[in-house]
């Protein structure tokens, strides 16, 4: 009889994870409390540093998923997680049980709920928004303020949620830089007359081409950087944000009037990813997202035997890694089931 | 602006103030400029809404003033506002009121440091007892006087004779609420609305007719800041904060301005008059300055009182077009007159301190 | 004023849309790579003159991007041109023509002459 | 027949050109200065005079410099400029001797064929003849190449053709038509009359075959005297005017003229005499390292010609020199570019056709506002007393390794010295001169200037070349100013320190300020060979190349630099050496970054060669203390 592992989620971690599996032969079902499979692909439109569509990254790996070996159970949730002698036991929402010889736990992140931050007034000033919602509008191909007239001076606050004790996240997100940076290339493309302004902690380009693709927005688009975090976002008559920061490098406090105000939200824990953390009594690390067992060699392993994590339910990362990190989990698993 | 999105704010500050039964406890400075505010209080408590507050003659300064002008070490203050808290619980009340927000947020910061190190809190109270022999208990319940009003914000609605409309044109009146730094900057979840948005104010101003006006430097301190205003030498700083707030509110042309502070009416309405005198700027329309209250006084005029029992007259910025907007009857000619028309004083026994 | 003892104290903060940033502008579309300059400070440590003073180039460079000209006025004349700036910028500014076209920028504004 | 309507235009045109050229003459030698008109005038009228002709016949005639470093370019120039001499000069003779007069009018000359259609046909006459077909064949040939470069600059061996305006096009076409419409109009004329030599004869009798020679000639000879005619009056708005311009030029500078640093007489007549050949071009490591065609020093004398603003263009230039060496009508290329450096930003003001005519004169520096002092903060010190200064100079702070060395040479040397910006001094002012700012340059100078006199030295060494420039040529100081290769060349000739020989190849790059900036060549190979094996390269001494590091260049980006860099460390080191040597903080820094090979100054190759002289140090400190004693007693 075929070996059978439930995935949980299906993102970008828990396609790759259940299509490598499945190559190998593995009988996968794969959960998804949404109806559709894609995860934050689908919010997003381009992806850095090569800006390409989210669609192609989602059709490769969809490509692999779309097979018999694979069961996909989409817009259910899981309501007990049993893990005994023969295996991992789960009950879904419909009332339906699955027994697996090992489960993955893929329930990636949700993006910081940026209203928390209420200095900065998204959901309260006008023309406030999150980088989700600056995706939204690339996908559309217009960006437009409240009024629906296009903006003219945007502003990029970068570390929204992240690297921040006031919201309890003391971690760095890694993805919010180059996606400001991303961002203000694409606004810049599409409105060249509009002037971008990204307020930075510190510019974390860390991955492969992400300091090109900086040296890129400052050069060939003019993006301007300005090193302090804001502080506080109010609102004028006319509607615009009107915004306070320290220019650090000025080393003096600079006020500015914005149209758009982005606030690139960070990366925390899912809620769903908590559920199941209490339905498998699985552990929290020290920023909330799942607890590996080694940083080094052992951040596909969770401290409960059977259960396997993939992407970033354990830590921030991008798509490259993430895929990497599920690859890794499927091996794992294998290894696994072998000497089971 | 979207108001939603303020609620679901508004939502998660909430706190839990008694209905009754209150310690009231003065300000220093407060009595000095704006005497009326404080009797307005009392009267709209005892006399409007029949509730019991209690003052006591013995009680002094909380020494936040000194505090926060760094002249007096927090394990002073802590004993100071001890002693306070003593003479409430002799009196047989837990219900502790404040009338200043520096008052309001040392009591805040003094508890807080207490829940998080017990052993300060007693060797506060070794020093109370050695100094004055007192015992005390932590208040049940702590909250500002302006708490208080909003919390029956609704109960003097309807009582109301005037509401924050403008007679004319039958437009809310547009109103500025300012907060004082220390009422919820310092603890969030001690604010009714928290510390960026606070309700406060919002929500009388709301209950009474009114719009609040949401400007750019709403958050800016009024300019008080203690040693600004305190050193003569820094008063430019003290003057140039509440510039900024005036310069940042003048396109939104409001009526009125609502504050729950001591320092704050003080500061916007006198450095109006310096302001002009400097400079020959003025923020309201047709040339005047825009009318500064404190909250007391903008219950007691919604109420009928009588404005210069309120102690209007004490404003350096004429509150006359403000009345008239809202149609409020006032005789001018009563505005300097001498006779003193407040209750009299209780005459309790000063008890040695 | 005499009267009060004490005047309205000018803030320290930069009213970056009330600024003038032609002299930024002016520097911008003739020197592009004034645009890379990420302010490590590398060219202040180097500086020849600024072994003698508070002279900082990476300083000056941002009043100038912010608008804030007079304190760049005031000290652009103080560079020495040397070009060890150029040397060690890891983003390639070509420092020395930022400060020639400064200096250019000034004397041509009727704003700041000399 | 003694006239012809005809001859009309091309009468027009040689004696407009003739006045012009002497009123302009004129009023150049006027506005020199005192001192120089006395130059020219004792070159015209003494020795220099011959040597001038002389320079007219092998330069302007025949093209020597052209044909050396490239036989086609010069052959064409040769064909054309030399050719079309020997047409005038026979062609006078022609009219001379078989005219109906002698000392004929010009005309007469130049259109003998039409007003001597039957000349020709006998003996010497058609000797002669065939003396003028050939010269006029060589003059066509060499106009074929001209024809052909415009279209394609490969065949005679250039890579980049200078880019024409509109009148330049005009006087460009006209010229091309001269010598065509010549042979035409004289190949009919001949046709008709049956006579004629090889080529203006053959071509004749076969045009009669199938046109009416007879009617065509006639036209043809409007069409000659109409370009001659057409290329004379329009000659002062174009490059040609460096054919009358040059000679001028000769004459002046064989009289001891030059450029200065303010524009004058000299830096116009120069700036006139530029043929637009196009070799600065070829030459310039801007445009065939980094492909930058816009700056080059043909451009800009162009450029200043129309009065067009040459801030930028004046500004993007490495200084490198290469083109001065290569002029080849020895126009002082980068004095020139200098003096448009310390221009202000002239406005550009669009000269009218009309206006073309009158002279471009370079507005006089305007007077600058009263400045306060830049340099007001730096503090004043007081050096010790010492034999010899060591200046390393602010690029040699970056690169430790030369400033070390030199340290290290210098107590071997026993002498007492002082390293004077051992902390970091005060800028040599070069850079500052090199951005056209010299008031400020020149108070960085006159501070440098006291301190070094306040050390009392009599030697002042310096590692920088192009410090080592500006204290050469802008210091008035009494010390002897030596670069570090010199210094060690002294040491090495007066055996003082003791150098081993390393077993390393060594390819010398020589730094463009040291080299053609100061004619500094060959003591640092002198040095090199004395302490490893010195290998050639193709780049060397004049012909050498830049690093791309250059302080010239204030445009530049740092792209550009870094192609350039790569370029030159590629061409050094094609023989694999060990070491690419050079004498330059800047050069070091410049292509280390660029190369795999080592790159070592000639100071950090010194020092490792350096025979530490224990004994000799003892016995030097001895001396020294002996000395001071003597001093004390």
């Amino acid at each position: 009889m075929n070996k059978h592992v439930i995935v949980i989620g299906a993102g970008v971690a828990g396609l790759e994870a259940a299509g490598q599996l499945s190559r190998a032969g593995i009988d996968v079902s794969l959960i998804e409390r949404e109806k559709m499979t894609g995860g934050h692909l689908n919010d997003w439109f381009k992806l850095f540093p090569d800006r390409r569509d989210s669609r192609e990254v989602k059709d490769y790996l969809e490509k692999f998923t779309n097979n018999d070996g694979i069961k996909l159970l989409a817009g259910i949730e899981i309501e007990k997680i049993i893990n005994g002698r023969g295996g991992v036991k789960v009950t879904t929402s419909e009332g339906k049980e699955l027994i697996a010889d090992a489960l993955i736990v893929a329930t990636g992140f949700d993006l910081f709920r940026s209203s928390r931050k209420e200095e900065y007034g998204y959901e309260i000033y006008d023309n406030v928004y999150t980088s989700a919602d600056l995706e939204k509008m690339f996908r559309k191909g217009k960006i437009s303020l409240h009024n629906g007239k296009s903006p003219e001076t945007i502003g990029i606050v970068h570390c929204v949620g992240s690297r921040d004790e006031k919201v309890g996240n003391l971690y760095c997100s890694k993805l919010c830089c180059v996606t400001a940076v991303k961002q203000a290339i694409e606004i810049r493309e599409h409105l060249p007359e509009s002037k971008v302004f990204c307020f930075y902690m510190d510019m974390r380009m860390g991955g492969a081409m992400y300091e090109e693709l900086y040296r890129e927005a400052q050069e060939k688009w003019g993006v301007n950087f300005i090193r302090g975090k804001v502080s506080e976002a109010g609102e004028d008559i006319n509607n615009k944000v009107i915004i306070k920061v320290e220019d650090t490098l000025a080393g003096r406090p600079l006020k500015m009037e914005l149209d758009m105000l982005v606030l690139m939200a960070g990366m925390e824990m899912s809620e769903g990813g908590r559920k199941i953390a209490g339905l498998a009594g699985l552990n929290a690390g020290e920023n909330r997202f799942f607890a590996v067992t080694d940083q080094h060699y052992g951040s596909n392993r969770s401290s409960v035997k059977g259960i396997f994590f993939a992407g970033t339910c354990t830590a921030p990362m991008n798509i490259t890694e993430t895929i990497s990190h599920s690859r890794a989990a499927a091996t794992e698993v294998i290894s696994y089931l072998n000497n089971k | 602006m979207k108001l939603e999105g303020k609620k679901a704010i508004w939502s998660e500050y909430q706190k839990e103030i008694e209905d009754d039964h209150y310690f009231y406890v003065r300000s220093c400075i407060r009595q000095n400029f704006f005497p009326g505010s404080e009797v307005a209080f009392l009267r709209i408590m005892r006399d409007v809404l029949k509730k019991d507050v209690y003052e006591h003659p013995c009680h002094t300064t909380c020494s936040g003033i000194g505090y926060h002008g760094d002249v007096v070490p927090v394990d002073t203050a802590m004993t100071v506002v001890a002693r306070q808290f003593a003479l409430m619980t002799e009196a047989g009340y837990s219900n502790y009121v404040p009338s200043c927000i520096t008052s309001f947020g040392l009591y805040t910061e003094i508890l807080d440091t207490w829940h998080h190190f017990p052993e300060v809190e007693e060797r506060v109270r070794k020093q109370l007892r050695q100094a004055t022999g007192r015992e005390f208990k932590v208040p049940g319940n702590l909250a500002h006087a302006s708490d208080i009003i909003y919390k029956f914000r609704k109960e003097i609605a309807e009582k109301a004779k005037y509401k924050l409309v403008n007679k004319e044109t039958g437009e809310p009146l547009r109103v500025v609420d300012h907060i004082g730094c220390h009422y919820s900057k310092m603890f969030p979840s001690k604010g009714i609305g928290g510390a960026e948005y606070p309700y406060v104010l919002a929500g009388m101003i709301e209950e009474w007719g009114g719009e609040t006006i949401d400007y750019p430097e709403r958050r800016h301190c009024c300019g008080f800041g203690f040693r600004q205003y305190l050193v003569q030498a820094n008063r430019g700083y003290s003057v140039a904060c509440s510039k900024e707030k005036f310069d940042s509110m003048k396109p939104f042309k409001p009526d009125m301005i609502i504050t729950n502070c001591p320092g704050c009416p003080m500061f916007l309405d006198r450095w109006q008059y310096v302001i002009n005198e400097m400079e020959g700027t003025t923020y309201g329309q047709n040339g005047e300055g825009i009318p500064v209250f404190t909250y007391e006084e903008v219950a007691g005029l919604v109420l009928g009182f009588d404005p210069w029992d309120l102690g209007l007259q004490m404003h350096q910025t004429d509150v006359e077009p403000l009345l008239k907007k809202i149609g409020i009857d006032y005789d001018p000619s009563d505005k300097y007159r001498l006779d003193v028309r407040s209750e009299a004083v209780s005459n309790e026994i000063l008890v040695n301190a | 004023m005499d009267k009060f003892g004490y005047t309205i104290s000018k803030g320290r903060q930069i009213d970056y849309d009330s600024n003038d940033r032609r002299i930024a502008e002016y520097i911008y579309e003739r020197e592009p790579s004034f645009r890379l300059c990420i302010e490590c400070g590398g060219c202040s440590a180097t500086c020849t003159t600024g072994n003698f003073t508070r002279f900082s180039l990476r300083e000056l460079n941002i009043l100038i991007k912010r608008g804030e000209n007079e304190k760049v006025r005031q000290n652009i004349r103080k560079c020495m041109l040397c070009g060890k700036c150029i040397l060690v910028c890891p983003r390639g500014v070509n420092t020395r023509n930022v400060v020639v076209l400064a200096r250019q920028a000034f004397q041509k504004s009727d704003d700041y002459a000399v | 027949m003694q006239f012809d309507p005809f001859v009309i235009p091309f009468n027009i045109g040689l004696y407009f050109i003739i006045t012009y050229v002497v009123v302009r003459c004129i009023i150049w030698f006027r506005d020199l200065s005192r001192p120089d008109k006395l130059r020219l005038q004792r070159g015209f009228f003494g020795k220099p005079f011959g040597e001038s002709l002389k320079e007219i016949f092998l330069e302007s005639l025949i093209h020597r410099k052209i044909l050396k470093s490239n036989l086609r370019l010069g052959y064409m120039h040769m064909s054309l400029a030399f050719g079309w001499f020997l047409l005038i000069f026979f062609g006078t003779v022609e009219a001379d001797v078989f005219g109906d007069h002698h000392l004929n009018a010009p005309y007469k000359a130049i259109f003998f064929r039409f007003f001597n259609p039957d000349h020709g046909r006998t003996g010497f006459e058609s000797a002669y003849g065939f003396l003028m077909d050939l010269i006029l064949a060589f003059i066509l040939s060499g106009l074929l190449l001209a024809v052909t470069k415009r279209f394609y600059s490969r065949v005679v061996g250039m890579k980049k053709t200078t880019k024409l305006k509109i009148t330049d096009r005009i006087a460009l076409t006209s010229l091309w038509m001269i010598f065509p419409s010549r042979l035409l109009a004289e190949s009919f004329t001949s046709g008709a009359y049956g006579n004629g030599s090889f080529m203006t004869g053959s071509l004749g009798a076969w045009f009669s075959t199938f046109l009416p020679v007879r009617e065509l000639a006639y036209p043809f000879w409007w069409l000659y005297s109409l370009s001659l005619g057409t290329f004379f009056v329009l000659l002062p708005l174009t490059r040609y005017m460096h054919i009358p311009t040059e000679l001028f030029l000769i004459f002046m500078r064989n009289s001891g003229i030059r450029t200065g640093d303010k524009p004058g007489t000299y830096s116009e007549v120069q700036t006139y005499s530029c043929s637009s050949c196009g070799i600065c071009i070829d030459a310039c490591q801007m445009s065939f390292a980094a492909g930058i065609n816009t700056m080059q020093s043909a451009y800009l004398l162009k450029a200043i010609r129309k009065n067009d603003d040459v801030s930028h263009m004046a500004q993007n230039c490495l200084m490198c020199g290469r083109c001065d060496q290569k002029c080849p009508v020895g126009i002082e290329l980068s004095p020139i570019r200098m003096i448009q450096r310390r221009m202000e930003d002239s406005e550009n003001d669009f000269r009218t056709v009309y206006k073309g005519y009158f002279r471009s004169q370079q507005r006089p520096e305007p007077v600058k506002p009263v400045m306060p002092p830049s340099f007001g903060f730096i503090p004043e010190a007081e050096p010790k007393k010492v034999d010899v200064v060591y200046f390393a100079g602010c690029m040699s702070h970056l690169t430790p390794g030369i400033k070390n060395s030199m340290v290290k040479i210098l107590n071997a040397s026993g002498l007492s010295y002082s390293f004077i910006d051992e902390a970091g001094g005060i800028c040599c002012g070069r850079p500052m001169m090199l951005a056209g700012l010299d008031r400020e340059a020149r108070e960085l100078i006159n501070l440098n200037s006291q301190l070094i006199w306040k050390t009392g030295a009599r030697t002042l060494v310096t590692s920088c070349p192009i410090c080592y420039k500006v204290f050469k040529e802008s210091y008035y100081l009494d010390v002897e100013v030596l670069h570090h290769s010199q210094f060690i060349g002294n040491l090495i000739r007066e055996n003082t320190v003791k150098f081993n020989f390393l077993r390393k190849r060594v390819v010398f790059h020589t730094p463009c300020e040291l080299g053609r900036g100061s004619g500094v060549y060959d003591e640092p190979k002198e040095v090199l060979s004395h302490i490893a094996k010195l290998e050639k390269s193709k780049f060397e001494d004049q012909n050498s190349l830049c690093c791309g590091g250059s302080l010239g260049n204030l445009k530049i980006d740092s792209r550009d630099r870094i192609r350039i860099a790569t370029q030159t460390a590629a061409e050094l080191t094609k023989g694999d050496p060990d070491i690419l040597a050079t004498a330059c903080p800047l050069c070091k820094k410049t292509l280390s970054a660029v190369t795999g090979t080592r790159v070592a100054d000639i100071a950090e190759i010194a020092a490792e060669a350096l025979v530490i002289p224990r004994q000799q140090r003892n016995i030097a400190k001895q001396i020294r203390i002996i000395k001071e004693l003597a001093d004390i007693s």
